[in-house]
């Protein structure tokens, strides 16, 4: 394998000197010669490009609706995919709804990751003491049942969108320190952390330009595979009914309010489900695409 | 090797009793009050606090939690305040109604997906790989509550082959109505660890596809499936550890499919006693989790190191 | 290859040394033995990698340090340079002993003695350009970032890499080139002493001999003093002045690199030296007994002379007294209780002939 | 004189980017009944890839054309299962890395067995027996004990024994062996090159030896090929390779390595060797080669054979012949 | 389908019935699970002194003699009640009913003291006994109860006080919940904890063996699978399905019952404070709300319009005073008058379950609609059943603005005007949260407790009622109509106008 790369990468030296492909330049090449992934991408901006530009892309609002109008199938005029219950337009509730889902999918793990990132970068890099204390800790946390974790927080902290983010984000961090503490581990075995140390650098200059730099590219992956999974979650919270308060659609939450007519309108409920569930499947699309394409790089 | 499980073992106790601690201060921030779940919205302040006296909540934090702890050290588990039953009675056949689902689910998990995930390791550019694929993204993106909702719509409603909820018709009983019940919470509970597990035994077995060892044994003229055991042993370790970790997830996560199915497990107990402030039935619940989830890895560490005399020797 | 004027501007500026000492540094006595630990993190043992190891390195020259794998090469130049902390012993450079100083002394110090790595793989982060792994250096040491960088292109040029090289990752680069930049990082800090471990020993052998010209070429422009370390007893003989032979932690033999390779006094080097396949035709035939088996565990080494399970010549005694280094003459010791001193000067070319 | 192998006009190639790159491009080789061939050559040059090929083990998406005879047989156009049964039965082979090729879960015996077991229909004690004897044979210590050892157990001098006990296992005509000392320590390496030599008179067979070390080229070889970007560039008995080196690049190569007492700079080769996915037009090695004449660029040297046990592919050779003629 | 069932075809006739709680009551004397428990296991089980008459659905439940044949308040001193008890009654442990056991089963309730006191039960219980001072045994099927103050409301009180077998209770202790044994229509027979309870009847009930011969009770939380259920022949009896549901059921030939009874669904608003202490303010968010709308289309049909705390048609119903319309003009005007031209803001608290509660956000983002629509900007805290209690029972923050919480509640007995709304209610003293106060209110209130005539007594409290309909404490919101859905060979059941039902009358053919 290595003599391969190597071989690739000697070729790359005797090409005649043209500018230097950037870092995510690579990866973005990498990236798209592959076909789903690069559909998942087209498709996800679509839907969160729909989602920011909802106020521009719907004439209704999400909030307004005339109860005359409720539960209107899919195709009617004027409403691409119905009504809800209360008449309101359904695609314009999904695009100002996609809103809050996506944000309860990457907001927690961005917050996780940084935190989790950082913890799991302190152990891993200190190890000893602290590093199996903050291992330890966290353990306690992991072994919790993430989603019962997530339910005793959110009703710890009652119900509403900003206690579902802290939620997942707390479920998270775990996860996201194991991966940046094994990153570490194995980052902090390579030759130029040494070397680095014996050119007398400091701990902190160490973590920043090689740790973390190193680090960085599983951390990012682990973290976008995680966002599917975060809006999963989240959306699961939803639907008990610990997520938003009404007005406010959100994606879960619609479905729970929309889940008694299962049985009876199927085709109503079924979409936010959809929106969930592509969303997630692109982003795992992407995640996955991404990790290979790091992967190559590497 | 009972060292090793004996020294696992120990070094679980902190951890549960850390989980313990937690579960017992989350109650606390927690808002509601157990006593409103046994008395009617217009009992009086003097009834509530003769209540509270009586289960001993008007006792200090670290009071309640030590006499708690005795307790379920001496395997008394308490009271469930609103069902007023012993928590092992109202945890116990919960328990296990959750871990024959949960089994069930990871049985099916684990064989599926090591069926798909070796296929698309061993044949990666194929068209039936990149459909095995495709379906378990699938799987990994599909709620599993939404999923468990349109299982219902499409096999109780439309087809009616299986029954919506519960885990026993009236008449029935006996394991073929019991499979009947169990199909479609599995399939539902299944799907994302599903998922998971194929990805992971693809990626695990088209890695030790490409290790020297693999290539010396094609080198002996060893037969395929010769090939095939020896590759599956040493992936074993890695699989065994994620199938562990995805049962832990499954019980943990039963809650959504449970709730979906009014299957009587765990999670629906847990749930409901978390949204009744049934203080009892939630810390024993969710210790009794958390132990399964910690044993649950002992016992694939442990095979892990029955398995590999690397491990097993250091 | 080398661009002297290039070199000439980059070390203007360098420490020139001093030559009233002799030597560039001196290590006594010093010794690490590895905690063994079990689960529970209680110490069941030890792995003794260095015992007692002594010598002295002499200004603007190379010691080499040859030994089978596992014998505490690498140890022994992490100890030296305290990046891992030593059981005992004293580490003399600069007049002070590095293993007394506190945590900002060792790392001003410290840049004084660099080291190239083995593996040109793991020593290169790949998440930084090519410049900037070399300039880290400088401003690890409170450097600008720009200053830094502009002497890194110095001393990129100074290994023989053109400028273009600059901006690129590690990633796309041959291990011989990594190799000159890992260069180039050490000798930006301006060192005294550099510490090649195994520098070369992954490089393919026409790319080797490119990178041991240019330590030469290094070593020469700018007085530098190497430990040079190797299990390829052609490629220490080639670079180095003096020798030092490990067996097992423990130093066997020392003497300059001629006396040593000409007229080896320890069984263990004669037998090393006699392994070591021959490119000439006309080598003369292998010894029929070689060295019987292998590096015995470092957990609980041999009593007496390590070296006596393998060697032809072992007696009782062997097992019972530790043999110390003791001068042969010319500069050259030798751990052997069966080596007499008057001996030493007509001591049979290949003592295992003869057994 | 009985040629056991003969490869002729090998050429393996890799998909890469749904296109065609070729790895070994041509390489023609035999192998005399009994002797030992070393292919020398940097890394990345294709030896290991060409020892695989042989053994019919192309990684998937690969596509060998040529033809690689063993004893007059074609490998080529052998089915799978033929293969399965040439393989560890009459051509055997070893790597480098005699920890990551041995499956670590296994006991060393165990895995002997198994190879035996596979292709002859013995019992187990039989197989057990046969095990012992050869893990005695190959110089192992108390086998009937480190039978039973893990491969994590044995050191590395002794798994690359168990390594070789299992390739002879079969009583192989031909052993393929990818640079088997590479990882071990030159008294180690001293042993096992030993060894080699031991069981070759003892067994009869043919040993192809894949190396970059030209001491141990020197050790070992009856014949040396060299090889450089996929072909064989120079090819002889040893001693004419390594005593009238034809080729530059071999030339350059033995000179680059340090000798016994050698001091001043080391020759060198400059440059690296080129990519397979970029060969250059002509000679490959013309953009290192300190002789390359404008036609090296250009043209494809031909191999040539100027002597009997020697031959070199390189244009300026050619010239020199032509002229001589 | 292969999951089918249904009781009717062979000769065990078995009522399979989809409970919306989400597990079996406990049926102690007081079971869990709140009404639902009381319902389907509480008075199956049971007999209180004094049960409902629930065979007459157009008006509402009436109290009829339960295991008392007949009571009196004594004419001169009105706080000394006798009750002439049912002879030859046997609980279903085979020993016999007397007054001891009513007399074991107050013991059990109000003497701490005693051996088998059950202090969970008392809690439950509490709001019945509240009036109760002294009881005694006079001979073996006579006791009196002595009642704090004149207090008329008693036997309303008793309903709620379940008679079970002191035997069966000393004998099995904490495990009495396993063997449970009353003197009802229908004996326990076993319980699997989550999944079912199976009661059987009791051949020797003294008011007639009920017909069928077994129950079932299923808890299935999620209405979706209730409709699920039914629709597949699970179970063929189902509570509170999908309101949409109503339409698809009628059309495949399945009962779908409804009918009014004593619930209501309102907003207790805080009238201490803020812009809601203002009675135009309150009249306003009256005017405001379209009932009509929210019952018939967000709930099909599966609510009323509530004007007052009880519904049109009950006795207690004041049909003097205008009704609250849907008149959004009329509420900008009062709000106006009231200084609030361009309305506010103000925080409802809600639950996200709960009785009555079919579609408990659609049901408050309706109404947060609705309120919109005049000025009143409502943000919609929605918090867990019990949470909400809890802080329902505290009052109203102080810390910060709530204008209300919506808690949906029975209006079975009397005492339910005095514990919501009158001024010695206000707590701590009682669950007035609101804080309402009329000196008015509170007088006619004493009046009816003292009353012992039943229709002076209705008198009082339908003036009662007018004061809260035009004080409006509450935002009176709607009425919960039971819904249910039975299978179509279900004969015989009549939908009350009560929380309860009367199992003994239904037949299954
Ligand atoms: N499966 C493969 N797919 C694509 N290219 C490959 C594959 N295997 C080998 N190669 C390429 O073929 C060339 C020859 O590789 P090979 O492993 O034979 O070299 P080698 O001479 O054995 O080198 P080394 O001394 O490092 O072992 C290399 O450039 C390598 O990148
Ligand atoms: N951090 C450590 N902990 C425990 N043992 C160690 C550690 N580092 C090295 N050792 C042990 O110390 C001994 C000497 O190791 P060292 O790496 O110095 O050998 P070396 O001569 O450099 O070998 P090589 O030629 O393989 O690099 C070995 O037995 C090794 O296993
Ligand atoms: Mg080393
Ligand atoms: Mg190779």
């Amino acid at each position: 394998m290595s003599t391969n790369i190597q071989s690739v990468q000697e070729a790359i030296l005797m090409k005649p000197v043209v500018r230097e492909p950037s870092r995510a330049g690579i990866i973005w090449r990498e990236f798209r010669t592959r076909k789903a992934a690069m559909t998942a991408l087209i498709v996800l901006t679509l839907i969160v490009s729909a989602c920011l530009f909802a106020n521009l892309i719907s004439p209704y609002d999400p909030n307004a609706g005339e109860i005359s109008d409720r539960l209107k199938p899919i195709g009617t005029a004027g409403h691409v995919l119905g009504t809800d219950e209360q008449g309101r337009d359904l695609l314009t509730r999904i695009l100002y709804g996609g809103r809050l889902s996506l944000l309860s999918g990457i907001l927690p793990v961005l917050v996780s990751s940084i935190i989790g990132g950082l913890l799991g970068i302190i152990a891993g890099y200190f190890g000893g003491v602290i590093g199996s204390l903050i291992m330890r800790a966290l353990d306690i946390v992991f072994s919790f049942p993430a989603i019962l974790l997530a339910i005793g927080i959110a009703a710890a902290l009652g119900p509403g969108i900003g206690n579902i983010l802290i939620s997942a984000s707390v479920v998270f961090v775990p996860p996201v320190a194991r991966v940046a503490e094994n990153a570490v581990k194995d980052v902090r075995k390579e030759e130029y952390i040494e070397a680095a140390k014996s050119s007398g650098a400091s701990s902190a200059l160490i973590i920043r330009y090689h740790i973390f730099k190193n680090i960085f590219a599983r951390l990012f992956v682990f973290s976008t595979s995680q966002i599917g999974v975060c809006l999963m979650m989240a959306s699961g919270l939803s639907f008990l009914g610990l997520g938003v308060s009404p007005p406010t659609p959100e994606w879960g939450f619609m479905l729970n309010n929309l889940k008694q007519l299962i049985f009876i309108e199927p085709l109503v409920t079924i979409v936010p489900g959809i929106f969930i569930f592509v969303t997630s499947l692109c982003l795992n699309l992407v995640s996955d695409a991404l990790s290979d394409a790091f992967e190559l790089k590497r | 090797m009972t060292g090793f499980i004996g020294k696992r073992l120990l070094m679980l106790i902190p951890t549960l009793l850390g989980v313990s601690i937690v579960v017992f201060l989350m109650l606390k921030i927690v808002p509601g009050d157990p006593v409103n779940s046994i008395l009617p919205p217009d009992a009086t302040e003097t009834e509530r606090a003769a209540i509270r006296t009586q289960m001993g909540l008007d006792k200090p934090i670290v009071m309640q939690y030590l006499l708690w702890l005795g307790g379920v050290l001496q395997g008394q588990l308490g009271d469930s305040v609103v069902r007023r039953l012993p928590v092992a009675d109202l945890l116990l056949p919960a328990l296990g109604n959750t871990i024959l689902l949960t089994c069930a689910a990871a049985v099916f998990s684990f064989l599926i997906s090591m069926v798909i995930g070796v296929f698309t390791a061993y044949y990666p550019k194929s068209k039936l790989a990149s459909i095995f694929n495709g379906l378990s993204l699938a799987g990994i993106g599909m709620p599993n509550f939404w999923a468990a909702l349109i299982l219902i719509g499409i096999f109780s409603v439309m087809f009616g082959w299986f029954p919506s909820s519960g885990m026993k018709s009236v008449d029935g009983g006996g394991a073929r109505d019991l499979v009947l019940h169990l199909v479609l919470p599995t399939i539902a509970a299944a799907l994302a660890s599903l998922g998971v597990m194929t990805r992971m035994i693809r990626s695990t077995v088209s890695g030790l596809l490409k290790q020297d060892f693999v290539f010396t044994l094609q080198a002996k003229g060893c037969s395929s499936f010769t090939i095939l055991r020896h590759v599956l042993r040493n992936g074993m370790p890695a699989i065994l550890n994620v199938a562990g970790l995805q049962f832990g997830y499954l019980i943990a996560s039963s809650v959504l499919v449970e709730t979906v199915f009014s299957w009587p497990g765990v999670g629906q107990v847990i749930y409901q006693a978390i949204s009744q402030r049934d203080f009892p039935v939630v810390q024993a619940g969710v210790l009794i989790i958390a132990v399964m989830f910690v044993l649950i890895n002992l016992v694939v560490d442990s095979v892990h190191a029955a398995m590999d005399p690397r491990v097993r020797q250091s | 290859m080398l661009n002297e004027q290039m070199l000439a501007t980059a070390h203007n500026n360098f420490a020139t040394a001093e030559p009233s000492a002799d030597y560039a540094m001196e290590v006594h006595d010093i010794a690490k033995t590895f905690p063994v630990r079990n689960m529970l993190g209680r110490r069941t043992g030890g792995v003794s990698a260095v015992d007692h190891v002594s010598f002295k390195l002499p200004r603007q020259q190379t010691l080499g340090i040859v030994g089978e794998s596992g014998c505490g090469k690498s140890t022994l130049a992490r100890l030296v340079m305290r990046l891992i902390e030593p059981d005992q012993g004293q580490v003399l450079f600069r007049d002070e002993d590095l293993l007394q100083l506190g945590k900002n002394g060792v790392k001003d110090m410290r840049r004084h003695i660099q080291m190239v790595f083995q593996n040109p793989y793991s020593s290169l982060n790949p998440q930084l350009s090519v410049l900037d792994n070399i300039a880290f250096s400088l401003w690890a040491n409170g450097g600008g970032k720009a200053e830094a960088r502009s002497e890194a292109h110095q001393y990129l040029e100074a290994v023989g890499l053109p400028r273009t090289f600059a901006d690129r990752l590690p990633g796309s680069l041959s291990g011989g080139q990594r190799q000159r930049i890992a260069i180039a990082r050490a000798l930006i800090l301006k060192p005294e002493v550099v510490i090649a471990d195994e520098a070369v020993s992954a490089l393919d052998k026409s790319v080797q001999a490119q990178v041991l010209n240019l330590f030469q070429d290094l070593k020469s422009a700018l007085n530098l003093s190497m430990i040079f370390i190797s299990h390829d007893l052609h490629v220490v003989e080639y670079m180095s002045d003096e020798i030092l032979v490990m067996y097992l932690g423990r130093v066997v033999e020392r003497g300059p690199a001629h006396r040593v390779f000409a007229n080896p006094l320890h069984p263990y080097t004669q037998a090393l030296l006699a392994s070591a396949p021959s490119v000439d035709m006309e080598a003369p035939p292998k010894p029929e007994t070689l060295l019987k088996g292998d590096l015995p565990s470092p957990l609980n080494p041999p009593s007496g002379c390590r070296f006596r399970t393998r060697c032809p010549l072992a007696t009782e005694r062997c097992a019972l007294e530790t043999p110390v280094l003791r001068p042969f003459g010319q500069g050259q010791e030798a751990a052997c209780l069966l080596l007499k001193e008057e001996e030493a000067a007509s001591i049979p070319p290949s003592l295992i002939n003869h057994s | 004189m009985a040629e056991l192998l003969e490869i002729d006009n090998l050429i393996t190639e890799f998909s890469i980017r749904k296109q065609w790159i070729a790895a070994v491009r041509g390489v023609s080789l035999e192998l005399k009944k009994g002797s030992t061939l070393v292919v020398l050559g940097e890394s990345g040059s294709g030896k290991s890839v060409m020892l695989r090929s042989v053994l019919g083990l192309k990684p998937s998406g690969a596509r060998l054309s040529g033809s690689i005879k063993l004893a007059g047989d074609e490998m080529l156009s052998k089915s799978a299962k033929e293969m399965e049964r040439i393989r560890g039965g009459r051509i055997a082979m070893i790597f480098q890395d005699a920890l990551s090729a041995l499956d670590p879960l296994y006991r060393v015996g165990d895995q002997i067995i198994e190879t035996i077991r596979s292709h002859e229909r013995v019992n187990f004690s039989e197989a057990q027996r046969r095990t012992i004897e050869l893990l005695r044979r190959v110089g192992i210590p108390s086998p009937e004990e480190r039978m039973r050892a893990f491969p994590h157990e044995m050191s590395g001098g002794m798994r690359q024994r168990a390594v070789i006990a299992m390739a002879l296992a079969c009583n192989p005509d031909l052993l393929l062996a990818d640079e088997p000392t590479t990882a071990l320590d030159v008294t180690i390496q001293a042993q096992i090159l030993r060894l080699f030599k031991e069981i070759q008179k003892d067994f009869g067979m043919s040993i192809v030896l894949v190396t970059h070390d030209i001491g141990v080229a020197a050790e070992m070889a009856d014949d040396i090929a060299v090889m450089y970007a996929g072909k064989i560039v120079e090819h002889g008995s040893a001693g004419q390779v390594l005593s009238r080196p034809q080729h530059p690049y071999t030339q350059g190569l033995i000179g680059a390595t340090p000798r016994k007492g050698q001091t001043g700079r080391l020759p060198t080769i400059p440059g690296y060797p080129p990519l397979i996915t970029e060969m250059p037009h002509g000679c490959s090695f013309a953009s290192r080669c300190p002789k390359a004449g404008p036609g090296c660029r250009e043209q494809t040297p031909l191999f040539v054979r100027y002597d009997e046990d020697h031959g070199a592919a390189c244009l300026l050779l050619e010239e020199k012949l032509q002229a001589e003629f | 389908s292969s999951a089918s069932t249904s009781g009717g075809s062979s000769k065990e006739q078995k009522l399979i019935i989809a409970m919306s709680a989400a597990n079996i009551p406990v049926p102690d004397t007081y079971p869990t699970e709140g009404y639902e428990g009381m319902r389907f296991v509480g008075y199956q089980l049971y007999d209180a002194l004094i049960n409902w008459d629930l065979t007459n659905p157009d008006q509402p439940a009436q109290l009829k003699p339960g295991l008392a044949e007949s009571w009196e308040a004594d004419a001169d001193d009105p706080t000394l009640w006798t009750f002439h008890l049912r002879s030859g009654v046997t609980f279903h442990d085979d020993t016999p009913f007397n007054a001891d056991a009513v007399i074991f089963a107050f013991d059990r309730i109000l003497k701490p003291d005693s051996e088998y006191y059950n202090a969970q039960i008392a809690g439950s219980s509490a709001s019945s006994l509240r009036y109760i001072k002294t009881y005694s045994k006079v001979d073996d099927s006579t006791i009196t109860i002595q009642t704090t103050q004149p207090y008329s409301f008693l036997p309303y009180d008793l309903t709620g006080i379940l008679i079970a077998s002191p035997e069966a209770i000393k004998q099995y202790g904490k495990d009495y919940t396993s063997h449970p044994s009353g003197t009802g229509p229908f004996k326990f027979k076993s319980m699997t904890q989550g999944q079912e309870m199976v009661m059987v009847k009791n051949e020797s009930y003294w008011d007639g063996a009920p017909k069928i011969d077994t129950i079932i009770l299923r808890p299935v939380s999620d209405p979706s699978a209730r409709l699920a259920a039914l629709q597949s022949g699970e179970v063929n009896w189902a509570e509170i399905p999908p309101t949409e549901s109503i339409d698809l059921l009628k059309n495949s030939g399945f009962q779908v019952l409804t009918n009014t009874y004593p619930h209501i669904w309102p907003y207790v608003l805080n009238v201490q404070d803020g812009p809601w202490k203002d009675k135009r303010v309150r009249q306003a968010a009256n005017y405001a709300i379209d009932r009509e709308g929210m019952s018939s289309a967000l709930l099909n049909g599966a609510a009323a319009p509530a004007t007052q705390p009880v519904y049109k048609g009950h006795s207690w119903y004041n049909d003097e005073v205008e009704p609250y319309t849907y008149d959004p003009e009329k509420a900008k005007h009062l709000l106006a008058e009231a200084g609030y031209p361009d309305g506010f803001q103000t925080t409802f608290i809600v639950p996200t379950s709960g009785s009555g509660n079919m579609w408990p956000l659609q049901m408050n983002e309706y109404v947060q609609k609705n309120l919109k629509a005049v000025g009143i900007d409502v943000k919609i805290e929605s918090i867990e059943w019990q949470t909400l209690l809890s802080s329902f029972v505290q009052g109203f923050p102080k810390d910060r603005e709530v204008g209300a919480y919506n808690i949906s509640l029975p209006t079975i007995a009397p005492n339910f005007y005095s514990n919501f709304f009158a001024t010695d209610s206000i707590l701590p003293n009682g669950i007035n949260v609101g804080g309402y106060s009329n000196p008015e209110f509170d007088a006619t209130i004493q009046k009816a407790m003292e009353s012992f005539d039943t229709e002076e007594q209705n008198t009082y409290l339908k003036q009662a009622s007018g004061i809260l309909a035009e004080d409006a404490p509450w935002l009176y919101v709607v009425h919960d109509l039971n819904l249910r859905a039975l299978s179509p060979n279900i004969k015989g059941f009549i939908q009350p106008q009560s929380w309860f039902a009367d199992l003994t009358t239904i037949s299954i053919e």
